[in-house]
């Protein structure tokens, strides 16, 4: 409606966007060879807490519904796909990543970057959320093939940490998740390779956590909500591999790089904030441009999170493999960690990596990162006296997305940050304006 | 020889028909709802009566219809419009497979048997979003005749898209189009193409069949059966009185509901139909 | 003696304040926003200019706000509506903690500190339920005017509870209650209450601290004004001026950016703003 | 007193103030402890061992106003949800001593933690259910789970809960659910003599009222309705399926029989009867009730249960209770009960099974739209 004033857009492109594109290339090939030439067995699986390290030793390869989803969205395809399901019987109100998925199930599985393989193992991880559990129980009714819920219980108690009995549940679910890979690959596991894998993992992770630490600087090297998005997918589908592995050095390196040349993604950073929610992956650019406009950079977001949470110490180990992985699962990922121990780790963001303001993103389809974003608001805005801007979308669904009332709450939001800005200046100069 | 009615009392118009026991349409006439129901569906008889040349007495059997359906006093049988709706199309256009029905408030998308049963059925309202309602604030705005919308809209050569879903925050969109001088064709098709691009996700939820028929006020507009046959990629069937069809269907049913209880008498009496009060 | 002006295009009226350098009003404009929004604004500022005596050239800085403030092509620079409430409201009622915007198609809840800054803000625009129109509505179906259902809905005695909020439906909704033979004032009292429980479940997410001002069109319906002091346990400012509170605001803007500019003795820019 | 009498009176308390029947109940019982218990499934058995009383917290209903809630819960959640926060903000849950959410859903989930923030002194608990029901290790898991409830409960009661106090609690609470049973073959059998809002409120009953008086009061009611004979009416025979969580207004069921339906089966109030048989009182009481949830416990839409598919437990229902039909009742934006709805339309319509889709919310005071579905699918089934 509001013709806009042309705006600057974030155009970054490093290395480091290259080569990941470059690689999740070659990642999606390889699940068109899968589906259309039936090389190797696929295991589709969940983001959050993934317990990729397992697929890996396996040689399965790790196919995860919600990237697809989120491809299609970026890709501005996922409508049609959605709409599909909802003349099935799924509701306006049903997460939209599932919709596009069974969707796109029902429509050959053929997307504009790949062809989706049909499952040999449907690994339910639940981690969190509960939408997951139904996703693969139709999943698996529709496509057939052995369906197994690793069930994690969530982080209900009080402590940071999971009880023995958990971490035991866990690992017990794990074994049996590797006998069912013995007998879909006709392969026993090979521990030493279990190992190597979940060491690396452990490299990658630290990584990872590094070059989020980075953006601790002024300016931030990069955005860690529109540039993290970029390095998740490789982190999800290679992590504990060698190419993933030279992935993130390569990451670190540029980002480092970046830091000693005072460079950030936008020529000039006015506002740093730290965003809670997934992105609205249909208008990512325009929404993007919503921010870099203000010269507004994300410094730390919760969502670069949800498949693991590396940045407050936690590190895959070699010689705990089993353990490990079942910790990562059960406490060290944004979903499975309860909302309170969401509003602590957004609190660290805000005050560790010196951010001005909180924004919230509340997307309809996502219920586990949404429900509730009402009473976190009130924490941070009238408890803690942060800045705080909760907008409306969506993750998935193109219909959710109103540019013009995005557009006029973003501007209001930061118009009264440089307004708080000037009074700042003001009493630093003594006195009102 | 007997003579049936329906009464369709609707949220803008109330219609009434009159049918013989053939099935012969002897009257169908439409006035503006008003909010004495009673009162209001006598009229609406009497005027029916008239135009069929008929009296009170040779009327045997009385169906009513429509969100006022329980108002009228001296109904026989009450039945709902979606029910009605669907006898209704399948005996005007027997290959009728779905139903879309755009009145003043509600939307419906009904997919029937070949006798006109229902199947399953998708409705939506309490939002003038998808319903004629749209199409009268509109109209109203850009003050113009709601019976000159169809017309004029099927003029169009560069639509307008109207991209809100609130009827009432599109008019912001309309003033900006009519500011940008946009040509009142092009903005009403425009409004025509996003009501049937929500018909058509209802139409689909409710499964969608060939043929389709579409009734209610709505299909009066000749626009809008453009902007549903564009959306839809197919013909569909139009009476020449669309918004009769809930009156109709009211009137067949009260005939077979005659003709059985006829027939109940002469065999066990007492069959019992449920009563629909809550 | 610089003048600013500010103009607020909102979805139904648009309205133009004139200040002086002492940040007195000397001109104000009202007109319905109509088809064309750019003609609007202007005149708008036309009429404002006539009734403060003075020429366009000596108006400094022009800020335009409200959804239309794109459509402001004279002005110099465009501010939300919300920011302009915002600053308007602390002007008028200096201890303003809450402002309260209802206006033609959209409601909003405004937090502000103790420097007039926005604190936090909500604001309903996706459905017109409950908002101005809705009222202009509910008036047109029982056949009075604007400025009277507010009166007349405060003697309400047993205020009946609506079956929609649709803005468009509830012209159908009020011709039932009225075939019922329900009391003009019981109707409108229902239509009153019913917006004020939706506007303030609305601005609680702001929280709701006193003061409280009332601002907008709706502000000038005392019917409302006593509803929502009634569900709020609370009174509420409300002054003449309520209706420009967004022009007057984006009019203080304007005089300070004119300020900054003759202070800095350049053509004044954006002190703020999305780079452009 | 007749037993219709009885009836409408327990109506008239769950239509009026339910809660409020249990806070008078507390003062008259001081130093007594009420845990209230969010749905779908409470181990009530570890709390009645404590000396406490469960109490099952259903939402508002029709007549709580939302003024505080919504600010905290968007407008796609569900309405049980945002009324329970609301009725907390309000004070009206202040008889608590403790609340007990668990693993059914996100929203619930994530308001079992926005409780802990805004009530401090409330005892929040969350219980995370398995969903995997194919490792021999969930039993285990959920001991140990249960053993975290019941040392967490000994506190908040300030006494031990011990075997033989669970077992009594088990054996009670099994003869409750007993007749509960009972109750519902009996409509099922001869739906003529016994409304399903009856069937409802003598059951919702149960979830204020202590098992022990719950007991006395179905044992009153049963033998007098099973002397009913009341003669069939030509309606529409129907299995009710989607509201195991958010309740639906008494209206609304109500409406549902009117427009011609007789109610054979349905899921409210599931997790107050969600044993399929007695759970053996002898033995570790613990791991019998853990063993109960994953081998013995009625099928719903937060339980998933990989060793069948979900349709196919509805469809048997349909078969067992000779229903012609299926009403699908969910109530507005509840994920895990718009999920089933895909699973249950595909295999209704492979079996030929005809079904009506309706969707409520508890706080829904206009019936209309429903009735009209409701009557359109009736006439769908009885006109020919
Ligand atoms: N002659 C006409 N020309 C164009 N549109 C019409 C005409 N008559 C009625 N309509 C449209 O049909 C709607 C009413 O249709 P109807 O099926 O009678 O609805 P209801 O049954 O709810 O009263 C009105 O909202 C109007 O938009
Ligand atoms: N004299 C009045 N009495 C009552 N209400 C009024 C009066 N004047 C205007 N209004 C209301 O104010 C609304 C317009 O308010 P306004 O703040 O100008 O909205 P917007 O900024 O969106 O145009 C109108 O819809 C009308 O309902
Ligand atoms: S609800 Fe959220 S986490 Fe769960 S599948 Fe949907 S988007 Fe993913
Ligand atoms: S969105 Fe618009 S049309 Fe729909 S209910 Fe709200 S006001 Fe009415
Ligand atoms: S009604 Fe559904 S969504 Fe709401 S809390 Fe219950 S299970 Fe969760």
């Amino acid at each position: 409606m509001n013709k806009s004033t042309a705006p600057v857009r974030s155009r970054y492109q490093g290395q480091m966007h290259l080569m990941q594109k470059e690689i999740m290339g070659r990642y999606f090939d390889r699940l068109t060879r899968a589906a259309e030439q039936g090389e190797g067995k696929a295991v589709y699986m969940l983001i959050s807490g993934n317990p990729v390290e397992l697929v890996l030793a396996f040689d399965m390869i790790p196919v995860y519904p919600e990237i697809n989803a989120l491809q299609l969205a970026v890709k501005k395809a996922s409508l049609p796909f959605i709409q599909k399901a909802e003349e099935i019987g799924y509701s306006m109100d049903n997460c939209a990543y599932v919709k596009a998925d069974v969707g796109l199930f029902f429509g050959g599985r053929k997307t504009p970057f790949a062809t989706i393989p049909l499952p040999s193992l449907i690994l339910c991880n639940y981690v969190g959320c509960n939408v997951y559990l139904q996703w693969f129980e139709h999943l698996a009714e529709y496509a057939g093939g052995t369906l197994y819920n690793l069930d994690i219980p969530f982080m209900r108690e009080r402590s940071d940490k999971p009880s023995p009995a958990d971490v035991a549940y866990v690992v017990r679910q794990l074994e049996e998740v590797i006998e069912i890979c013995e007998r879909i690959t006709g392969k026993k596991l090979d521990y030493a390779r279990l190992k190597e894998i979940v060491g690396r993992s452990g490299e990658t992770g630290a990584l990872w956590s590094r070059i989020k630490a980075l953006t601790k600087n002024v300016p931030s090297p990069f955005d860690a909500y529109f540039d993290s998005v970029t390095m998740m997918a490789p982190l999800y589908c290679l992590r504990g591999s060698e190419e993933g592995l030279r992935f993130f050095e390569a990451a670190y390196n540029e980002m480092e790089e970046k830091v000693r040349l005072g460079m950030g993604p936008l020529p000039e950073e006015r506002f740093r904030f730290v965003i809670e929610g997934p992105p609205p992956w249909p208008y990512l650019r325009t929404f993007r441009d919503l921010f870099s406009r203000w010269g507004a950079v994300a410094v730390a977001s919760t969502y670069s999170t949800v498949g693991g949470l590396w940045e407050f110490g936690f590190q895959h180990d070699a010689n705990r493999p089993l353990e490990s992985i079942a910790e990562h699962m059960l406490q060290w990922n944004l979903t499975n960690r309860n909302f309170l121990q969401r509003y602590q780790q957004i609190r660290r963001y805000v005050e560790e990596w010196s951010a001005d303001a909180l924004v919230i993103h509340s997307v309809k389809s996502c219920r586990l990162f949404s429900a509730g974003q009402g009473d976190m608001r009130e924490y941070f805005a009238k408890e803690l006296g942060i800045p705080t801007l909760l907008i409306e979308s969506d993750i998935e669904d193109p219909r959710y997305f109103s540019e013009a009332q995005m557009k006029n709450r973003i501007d209001a939001f930061f118009e009264s940050l440089e307004h708080k800005k000037i009074l700042r200046g003001a009493a630093a100069a003594g006195g009102p304006a | 020889m007997p003579f049936v009615a329906g009464i369709d009392i609707g949220a803008k118009l109330t219609k009434g028909v009159i049918l013989d026991d053939q099935r012969r349409i002897c009257a169908s006439v439409t006035i503006k709802t008003r909010p004495d129901f009673p009162q209001l569906a006598r009229d609406a008889l009497a005027m029916a009566l008239r135009e069929a040349g008929l009296k009170e007495p040779d009327i045997q059997y009385i169906a009513t219809t429509g969100f006022g359906r329980y108002n009228v006093p001296f109904r026989d049988l009450q039945i709902t419009d979606i029910t009605c709706v669907a006898r209704g199309a399948v005996f005007l256009f027997p290959k009728t497979r779905s139903i879309l029905d755009i009145g003043a408030q509600s939307t419906r998308a009904i997919r029937v048997t070949e006798t006109g049963k229902v199947r399953d059925f998708r409705t939506n309202d309490k939002c003038a979003a998808g319903a004629g309602g749209f199409i009268e604030r509109t109209a109203k705005y850009l003050e113009i005749r709601i019976e000159d919308v169809g017309e004029l809209s099927l003029r169009a050569d560069h639509p307008e898209t109207i991209s809100s879903v609130c009827a009432v925050l599109a008019e912001s969109e309309i003033i900006n189009h009519v500011s940008n001088g946009q040509s009142v064709e092009n903005i009403l098709f425009g409004v025509h193409k996003s009501l049937a691009s929500r018909a058509l996700a209802l139409l689909k939820r409710a499964g969608l069949e060939d043929e389709i028929t579409f009734v209610g006020g709505v299909a009066r507009q000749k626009g809008m059966v453009k902007a549903l046959e564009e959306t839809l990629g197919r013909k569909v069937n139009v009476s020449d009185a669309p918004e009769m069809v809930g009156a109709l269907g009211a009137a067949l049913l009260g005939l077979r509901r005659l003709e059985k209880i006829r027939q109940e008498d002469r065999q066990q009496p007492g069959f019992q139909l449920p009563n629909s009060d809550y | 003696m610089i003048f600013a002006a500010g103009i607020d295009v909102g979805s139904t009226q648009t309205k133009g304040v004139i200040l002086d350098e002492k940040r007195t009003i000397v001109a104000r404009a009202l007109i319905d926003t109509g088809a064309n929004v750019t003609r609007a604004a202007e005149r708008c500022f036309a009429e404002a200019l006539s009734a403060a005596g003075i020429g366009r050239e000596s108006v400094a800085y022009v800020v335009g706000t409200g959804y239309g403030r794109y459509k402001v092509t004279f002005g110099d620079a465009q501010i939300t509506e919300i920011s302009c409430h915002a600053r308007g409201a602390s002007y008028l009622f200096p201890r303003t903690r809450t402002v309260i915007d209802m206006g033609g198609q959209d409601a909003k809840g405004i937090s502000i500190g103790e420097n007039g800054e926005v604190r936090d803000f909500v604001m309903n625009d996706k459905c017109a339920a409950g908002t101005g129109r809705f009222l202009a509505n509910a008036a047109e179906a029982v056949g009075l005017s604007l400025d009277d259902i507010g009166e007349l809905s405060l003697k309400a005695k047993n205020p009946v509870r609506l079956t929609t909020v649709c803005t468009v439906f509830v012209e159908s909704d009020i011709m039932s209650y009225l075939a019922q033979g329900k009391k003009i004032e019981d109707i409108l009292g229902g239509v009153h209450s019913a917006i004020a429980a939706r506007t303030i479940s609305l601005v609680r997410r702001v929280g709701i601290e006193p003061e409280v001002t009332f601002t907008g069109g709706v502000s000038r319906n005392v019917g409302m004004v006593r509803a929502l002091e009634e569900k709020l346990g609370m009174k509420l400012n409300v002054s003449p001026e309520s209706h420009f509170v967004g022009a007057l605001g984006a009019a203080l803007f304007a005089l300070e950016r004119a300020r900054q500019a003759v202070g800095k003795g350049q053509q004044a820019t954006p002190a703020a703003g999305p780079t452009a | 007193m007749s037993i219709a009498n009885l009836i409408s009176q327990y109506k008239e308390l769950l239509e009026n103030s339910p809660l409020e029947h249990v806070v008078q109940w507390k003062t008259r019982h001081p130093g007594s402890k009420v845990i209230g218990c969010y749905p779908v499934y409470t181990p009530v058995e570890i709390i009645h061992a404590a000396g406490m009383r469960p109490v099952a917290i259903l939402g508002g209903g029709n007549r709580l106003e939302i003024a505080h809630a919504d600010s905290r819960f968007q407008s796609f959640v569900c309405s049980i949800v945002k009324s329970t926060l609301e009725l907390g903000l309000t004070k009206k849950l202040d008889f608590l001593d403790g609340i007990v959410f668990h693993s059914i859903c996100d929203p619930a989930r994530n308001l079992a933690s926005v409780y802990q923030r805004n009530f401090p002194h409330l005892a929040v608990e969350y219980i995370h259910f398995p969903q995997n029901m194919t490792s021999p290790h969930s039993v285990d898991y959920l001991a140990a789970e249960y053993q975290r409830l019941r040392a967490s409960y000994e506190k908040v009661a300030g006494r031990p809960i011990t075997d033989e106090g669970l077992r009594q609690s088990i054996g009670t609470y099994n003869e409750q659910r007993r007749l509960l049973r009972d109750l519902y073959r009996l409509r099922a059998e001869n739906p003529q003599n016994l409304s399903t809002v009856e069937t409802y409120v003598l059951t919702r009953i149960g979830t204020l009222l202590s098992p022990e008086e719950h007991i006395a009061v179905l044992k009153e009611a049963l033998p007098a309705l099973g002397r009913r004979n009341e003669k069939p009416k030509d309606r529409v025979r129907v299995v009710l399926e989607g509201s195991f969580c958010e309740q639906p207004p008494l209206e609304l069921i109500e409406g549902l029989e009117a427009a011609g339906c007789y109610i054979l089966d349905d899921d409210f109030l599931l997790g107050w009867r969600w044993f399929t048989a007695d759970i053996p009182p002898q033995g570790d009481p613990i791991r019998n009730l853990a063993q109960a949830y994953i081998n013995g416990s009625v099928y719903s839409g937060v339980k998933h249960d990989s060793r069948e598919p979900k349709a196919k437990h509805l469809i048997d229902k349909v078969r067992e209770t000779g229903a012609s039909a299926v009403v699908i009742l969910a109530a507005k934006f509840c994920e895990p009960a718009l999920f089933d709805y895909a699973l249950y339309r595909r295999a209704l319509e492979k079996e030929g099974i005809p079904h009506l889709y309706l969707e409520f919310e508890e706080k829904m005071w206009i019936f209309d739209k429903a009735r009209t579905e409701v009557e359109t699918f009736v006439e769908s089934m009885l006109f020919d």
